[in-house]
């Protein structure tokens, strides 16, 4: 591997994102999947780097779930989308940022296809302007929290803050990158570092410290893909491409998993608990899997936020080897406690993936 | 064992490492002209089976050559031997003792 | 006195031994003859018409070598030579020793070293019209017809062109062991009988008794000693030479003889190896007349000729490629002096070679045109002819659509039961060694033809032609193409306008050789063309190079052999090369500088007004000429 | 008898016209960018099909340009400008040379193979093009992977830059195919363990015995064609490639470990031809390189007068090709000086 080569392509992606005043978007899903992500990252950008950062309650689902399901026609999503841009533009901003990969991906489609084709883009001002009586200005720059995050990787990765090293031997971390489909695989122009090798995921992991593994089935789509998921008799597949993600970067035993996507770490961490029940194999270290994070995790971690504020204890593979090998304190009490301070249940013990026993 | 109603698929891919290429190294020390094939279809197109009855030849070559023999057995039963697809290969693929090996090293890897 | 000595006992052990050796080996290979094959065997020991008559084969074959003197004079005097010669000082001097000792039974050794014994009577030259004096002139005189050979013998391994061979069998260790044994037996008979009459001066023939007095004069010896020495090489190297025998081409002289008289009973070669093939293993004397016309050669190939193949079986070790490098052409069979069945000794190896394999035409029934099928594509269900193109044929659609108008014209009623294409005849299969695996296509193809009601089967493809014929037991009469025309024409149903010049005929070998059809498409070409003369033709017709019966030979190995059929078949210029096979065609076709064109194409190109058959068999005009 | 003719480019098309030139008695004035004249040929180890020795034929080259033929190196043209009855020559350097016959020869560049980024050029250290593989070649050094060990499989990727709308070249570099077969030929003459897997979409042996070899490298080498374009390379611990392509002949996806990637890399338009086309206004065709006045009957001209075209520079060619498109120019070059008023 030379990574100049790398360097020399990602000077080919550099993508502008702007550096304040966000109209953010939620995800439909990330707050069922992993809680605390969205939350961080709020928390982040207002209390870390100060930044403005608008949220809207009218925002709705961009409808790309049901896009890339073939249940929403595009003429609808664009209208959809059409409307978010409309609370931007009402709301004052114009830089678009969105938590949810596949929102980012269809937010540039949406554009794409406007900028070829402006009678479609006349089409959709219209429907809406029936539909709702709105209008709206296209944003000025879209970009996905994860480039955000990218942008401000030195701040919060400042000096002082956890570092993604073995706090045991002092080597970096060995980090498997993962990025979601649609966020550069369309249009790699849109994404940092481009398609082939994404850096905006890498720039991160660089900067906190740690170490990226290059690994055959990097570009393999964790699993999701809408409907091998989402309808059940495809199931199959979705379960069999993330165990080649899994039997391709097993021989470079990482440490955890990054990734930026909502559905990627939902099955790149669900799916190894399916996995053992199914094959009775496991992952990582001792078969405890291999830890999967969403990039705000990660930050808040490398900020010292509480890991279970972050959300971590709803991962399936426990993140604390992850914990212990940075250095990270917790408290393994709190885990499973509610907000009140009460026990909030356990989930039952796999019988294959193990829990971690705190020493 | 949890019972999911799907599972893990079997990988379409024809994994060149790890398939067992003993037939295909048989045939191509046995009869090497096989490696003459430039894939035309022109054997298949001429075959007498497999005008009735699917079967083709010059797939089936090729994919023993990529080591890939799990229909191979049964496939290759059907050949009636007439020889029309040695006559218009253009490469000179001596087609009719291709099967003939393939039949031996079938024996010989079991 | 005691007719004995110490030095005789190599012979005589050597003798023995291969008198038990013999005896044990025809033992077995009779035990081991299906039951079928015995009744025949014992059947004709009770004719003894059969068995003078096989007598009268051993005579001309194994000591006369009728057929060698055919192939060649010199080789076949070479061969008789040894064979009639050794025979006769065997026979004389039994008769010999007779005299000498007053008695019938003397002890087997001592003919042989008669002249060791008796030496002790004076006979002079001209006594040769007393009986001592004419047997030793005649055993003398035998001496040197042996030794005539001998000297020829030599002379062929530096020069086999001069016997009619290009080529000659490469030996084995043992082979050399038992040809210098051979070779010294007779000289050194002639050193040791020469040496005593001139020792003792006298017990000599016009020959040895020279020899030996022109010793003495030359170096005198007095020790006794010299020519006794002699005597035990005599008796080393025939006993050597028995004891080897069984082990090296010389088995064949025994072997024959059994050989012969399994072929008067009636013994043919069967599909599995069984005694009769271990007689015909054991006959072949590896003459390499085979190597020669073998079309193999052509190639370049040089090790899997026939004679090799056969040393291969008796070896027990025969590459699977050697197996399979046969055009099964028939030439060597053709040509073998023994007459041994080369093509069927190959089939069953071949057969060996596949037993274990399995082959599945289940899906004849459901996917290919059956005879229901038939039916319901309103072919008439009462053909008079149905005609089989055969899967080559259909690389050559010129001999199918020549075959149709020429029906046509002839107002038959016919069918083509192969019109979308063939289920093969089966033939392919079997000289492959797949008999059994045939068979599934064989009983299609025997429905197919029954549906039909035709009386008549005819065949565009020698192939097909020889396997209907040979294993399909059909209740039909079966025709080659060239057959079918030649009688249409006889009976005047096709009218012949045009006339060709200079056509060469090429015969096919399942249609020469294998069918023993050679006239009906000379006879038919003769009536619309001048044929011209082919060096090679008939029985000895080249093999094109594009046989079925090939497995191993690559591309470019047919294409020579191929040339170097066309080079004999266009020496005397033809314009038009006529064949009546679809496969020597197109393998001709590829490097042929003058048009090679089908029996059936050039007749059809002689009819005045070609009736121009439609496409398919299903409109054409078959039901308006019914009978 | 005509004089002040000039050649920019010193590869083998404008040698081959400056040798033609100055037989006929033509002084010929040559500019070349790099130190010595030969162009890319002088990068080649042994050409197709016949395996001769690329020095070969620039010996013969530099050996027939003749005492008329004036050979400047180490000069690169900056911009051609014309003027009344001629052209004026800018080098970088600040030499002017004023002409009224210019024959542009400035030949192509090699596809920059990075660009095809799924491949790993320039990131795998064991992906490399087949002008690496020449050098080797040339240089007469064994081929090695990065790690010096001996390879024991090599894939050789046909059309890298070439038949491809994503790189946004869709034309054909004609000689990638033929190169391949030879360096497959050539990697197992040096390594008789090496197994060879060439990737293909379509071999084109176009040329007369470009077949032959390739029925060669089937035959005498054993080299394993696979049609099926490559979509992407990965690297394994070991610094191995996984190639993943679709066997097409099969309909099968295929993955295989490869220890050395050998990229065909196509031809682009020349970026010096580029410059010049700026300043003096030729056509370029859809595909970027050069267009003559009439691609059937005016092959090496051009619209504007005593421009003329020689080469690869008006798109992929191989050295037969382009040595006799390079006399063809100078036939052209004779006739426009026989006839023009330049001719004095």
């Amino acid at each position: 591997m030379n990574i100049g080569g790398k360097r020399h392509i990602w000077k080919d992606y550099q993508k502008e994102i702007a550096g304040d005043r966000f109209f953010y978007v939620r995800s439909c899903v990330r707050q069922n999947f992993f809680p605390g992500s969205e939350k961080t990252f709020l928390r982040i950008m207002k209390e870390e780097l100060g930044k403005d950062v608008f949220e809207n309650a009218a925002h709705t689902t961009c409808s790309g779930i049901g896009y890339h399901s073939d249940v929403v026609p595009f003429e609808t999503t664009m209208t959809m989308v059409a409307r978010q841009f409309a609370l931007m533009t009402e709301a004052g901003y114009e830089n678009f940022t969105t938590s949810c990969i596949t929102s980012f991906g269809l937010y540039n489609e949406i554009l794409e296809t406007w900028h070829h084709f402006p009678d479609v883009e006349a089409r959709i001002r219209e429907h809406l302007h029936r539909a709702t009586g709105r209008t709206f200005n296209k944003p000025a720059n879209v970009s996905h929290a994860s480039d955000v995050i990218f942008k401000f990787r030195k701040e919060i990765g400042a000096p002082g803050n956890f570092r993604l090293v073995s706090k045991k031997t002092g080597k970096p971390l060995q980090v498997v990158e993962h990025i979601g489909c649609h966020y550069a695989k369309m249009f790699p122009s849109k994404g940092v570092g481009g398609a082939e090798y994404p850096y905006v995921l890498t720039g991160m992991i660089e900067e906190w410290g740690g170490e990226v593994i290059d690994y055959p089935e990097r570009r393999h789509c964790c699993g999701f893909g809408f409907r091998q998921y989402l309808v059940q008799a495809n199931r199959g597949y979705s379960i069999s491409c993330t165990k080649k993600k899994f039997d391709s970067m097993a021989p470079y035993k990482p440490d955890f998993i990054l990734t930026n996507c909502p559905g990627c770490p939902m099955f790149l961490d669900r799916w190894q608990y399916a996995l053992s029940e199914m094959k009775g194999t496991t992952y990582g270290e001792n078969g405890l899997g291999i830890p999967v994070l969403t990039y705000e995790e990660l930050a808040g971690m490398i900020l010292g936020y509480d890991p279970w504020d972050l959300g971590l204890q709803v991962h399936q593979v426990p993140v604390e080897p992850l914990l212990d090998k940075i250095g990270i304190p917790y408290d393994p009490g709190r885990k499973f406690l509610t907000m009140d301070g009460k026990p909030m249940g356990q989930p039952l013990a796999p019988s294959h993936l193990k829990f971690y026993k705190h020493v | 064992m949890i019972h999911f109603g799907y599972g893990v698929m079997a990988d379409a891919t024809t994994d060149y490492d790890r398939n067992d290429r003993r037939i295909a190294e048989y045939l191509l020390e046995h009869e090497p002209s096989v490696n003459l094939c430039i894939g035309c279809g022109s054997c298949t197109a001429a075959c007498s089976t497999g005008r009735m009855v699917e079967f083709n030849i010059r797939r089936l070559h090729t994919l023993i050559r990529r080591g890939e023999t799990l229909k191979l057995k049964k496939e290759i039963m059907k050949c009636m031997f007439c020889g029309k697809c040695q006559l218009v290969c253009p490469r000179g693929v001596n087609l009719r003792n291709v099967i003939l090996t393939i039949n031996r090293a079938l024996e010989q890897t079991g | 006195m005691i007719n004995f000595n110490l030095f005789v006992l190599p012979f005589f052990l050597g003798l023995i031994y291969v008198v038990f050796a013999i005896g044990r080996s025809w033992y077995r290979w009779i035990r081991s003859l299906p039951a079928s094959d015995k009744v025949r065997l014992t059947t004709m020991f009770r004719q003894p018409r059969q068995v003078l008559l096989a007598l009268g084969e051993v005579c001309t074959e194994a000591l006369l070598h009728r057929r060698m003197w055919k192939r060649n004079p010199l080789l076949g005097y070479m061969h008789m030579s040894f064979a009639l010669g050794w025979f006769l000082l065997i026979v004389c001097g039994n008769l010999e020793s007779r005299y000498y000792s007053g008695s019938h039974l003397n002890a087997p050794y001592y003919p042989i070293f008669l002249k060791f014994f008796i030496h002790d009577r004076l006979v002079i030259f001209f006594e040769v019209f007393s009986v001592p004096g004419f047997f030793r002139f005649l055993m003398d005189l035998l001496l040197l017809f042996v030794l005539s050979g001998l000297v020829l013998a030599m002379v062929k391994r530096k020069r086999s062109k001069w016997f009619g061979l290009k080529r000659t069998a490469e030996f084995q260790l043992t082979d050399v062991v038992s040809l210098t044994c051979l070779w010294l037996i007779f000289p050194m008979r002639l050193l040791a009988e020469s040496f005593t009459a001139g020792y003792y001066g006298s017990g000599g023939g016009f020959l040895t008794q020279s020899l030996g007095n022109l010793v003495m004069t030359v170096m005198p010896f007095t020790s006794e000693y010299i020519p006794y020495s002699m005597w035990w090489g005599y008796s080393l190297v025939l006993g050597l030479f028995f004891i080897t025998l069984p082990y090296t081409r010389y088995m064949h002289i025994p072997t024959e003889v059994l050989l012969i008289f399994f072929r008067h009973a009636g013994i043919r070669p069967k599909k599995w190896y069984s005694g009769f093939s271990d007689a015909e293993v054991l006959a072949c004397s590896r003459c390499g007349v085979c190597i020669d016309v073998c079309p193999l050669n052509e190639a370049g190939i040089v090790d899997a000729q026939a004679v090799y193949f056969i040393r291969g079986l008796r070896d027990q070790y025969v590459p699977e490629s050697v197996s399979r490098m046969c055009l099964l052409c028939g030439r060597c069979q053709e040509a073998c002096p023994v007459g041994l069945h080369t093509d069927s000794l190959r089939l069953i190896k071949r057969r060996e070679l596949v037993s274990g394999q399995e082959t599945d035409f289940s899906w004849l029934a459901s996917a290919a045109p059956g005879p229901v099928a038939l039916e319901t594509r309103h072919i008439p269900r009462q053909a008079e002819v149905a005609y089989f193109a055969g899967c080559m044929s259909h690389l050559t659609p010129a001999v199918i659509r020549s075959m149709r108008r020429i029906m046509d014209q002839a107002g038959i009623n016919w069918v083509q039961l192969d019109e979308d294409g063939s289920v093969c005849c089966g033939r392919p299969l079997m000289v492959a060694g797949k008999d059994t695996q045939a068979s599934q296509l064989m009983e299609f193809n025997k429905n197919q033809v029954l549906a039909t009601g035709a009386r008549l089967l005819v065949t565009s493809c020698p192939i097909c032609y020889r396997v209907f014929r040979e294993d399909y037991n059909l209740p039909v009469r079966i025709q080659h193409h060239s057959q079918f025309i030649l009688d249409l024409v006889k009976t005047g149903k096709i009218p012949l306008q045009a006339h060709f010049r200079k056509v060469a005929y090429h015969d096919p070998c399942d249609l020469g050789r294998g069918s023993g059809v050679y006239e009906a498409p000379r006879e038919l070409l003769t009536k619309i063309a001048d044929l011209v003369e082919v060096g090679q033709d008939a029985h000895n017709a080249q093999c094109c190079g594009g046989s079925l019966g090939i497995f191993t030979a690559t591309q470019e190995q047919r294409n020579d052999m191929a040339a170097a059929a066309l080079d004999v078949l266009l020496e005397n210029q033809p314009e038009v090369l006529a064949t009546a096979c679809p496969l020597c065609k197109k393998t001709f076709a590829k490097q042929s500088p003058v048009p090679v064109k089908d029996i059936a194409e050039l007749v059809c190109d002689a009819m005045p007004n070609p009736v121009y058959c439609s496409a398919s068999g299903q409109s054409r005009r078959a039901g308006s000429y019914a009978t | 008898m005509y004089k002040n003719i000039i050649i920019v480019g010193g590869g083998i098309a404008g040698m081959a016209a400056a040798a033609a030139l100055s037989e006929i008695g033509m002084e010929v004035t040559v500019l070349e960018r790099e130190k010595l004249p030969g162009g890319h040929v002088r990068s080649w180890d042994r050409l197709f099909p016949t395996l001769r020795a690329a020095k070969e034929v620039l010996d013969f080259l530099n050996k027939s340009l003749g005492l008329l033929t004036e050979i400047i190196c180490d000069i690169e043209v900056g911009s051609i400008v014309p003027t009344p009855g001629g052209y004026t020559i800018h080098c970088t350097n600040g030499d002017i040379f004023t002409t009224g016959c210019l024959v542009l020869a400035t030949g192509y560049d090699l596809f920059d193979a990075r660009k095809k980024e799924e491949y790993g050029f320039g990131i795998y250290e064991n992906v490399i093009t087949s002008a690496d593989l020449e050098k080797i070649f040339r240089e007469g050094n064994q081929v090695t992977t990065c790690g010096g060990q001996v390879p024991r499989r090599v894939g050789i990727i046909h059309c890298v830059g070439s038949r491809d709308e994503k790189v946004g070249n869709i034309y054909c570099s004609k000689v990638c195919c033929v190169t391949g077969v030879k360096q497959a030929i050539e990697i197992r003459q040096m390594l008789p363990d090496c197994e060879i897997f060439s990737f293909y979409m379509d071999l084109r042996m176009y040329d007369r015995h470009f077949e032959e070899l390739y029925f060669e490298a089937q035959q005498k080498w054993n080299v394993n064609f696979i049609r099926g374009r490559l979509s992407e390379c990965a690297e394994n611990p070991d610094h191995s490639i996984i190639l993943k392509t679709e066997d097409t002949l099969t309909g099968h996806p295929l993955k295989l470990t490869v220890d050395l990637v050998v990229l065909l890399v196509g031809f682009v338009p020349g970026s010096s031809a580029r410059k010049i086309t700026g300043s003096l206004g030729l056509l370029q065709g859809t595909d970027g390189f050069l267009l003559p006045a009439d691609e059937h009957t005016a092959g090496n001209r051009t619209l504007l007068p005593g421009v003329f075209l020689a080469g690869a520079v008006k798109g992929p060619a191989c050295v037969v090709d382009t040595i006799a498109d390079g006399r063809a120019t100078a036939v052209e070059v004779y006739r426009y000086m026989k006839h023009s008023e330049v001719a004095k």
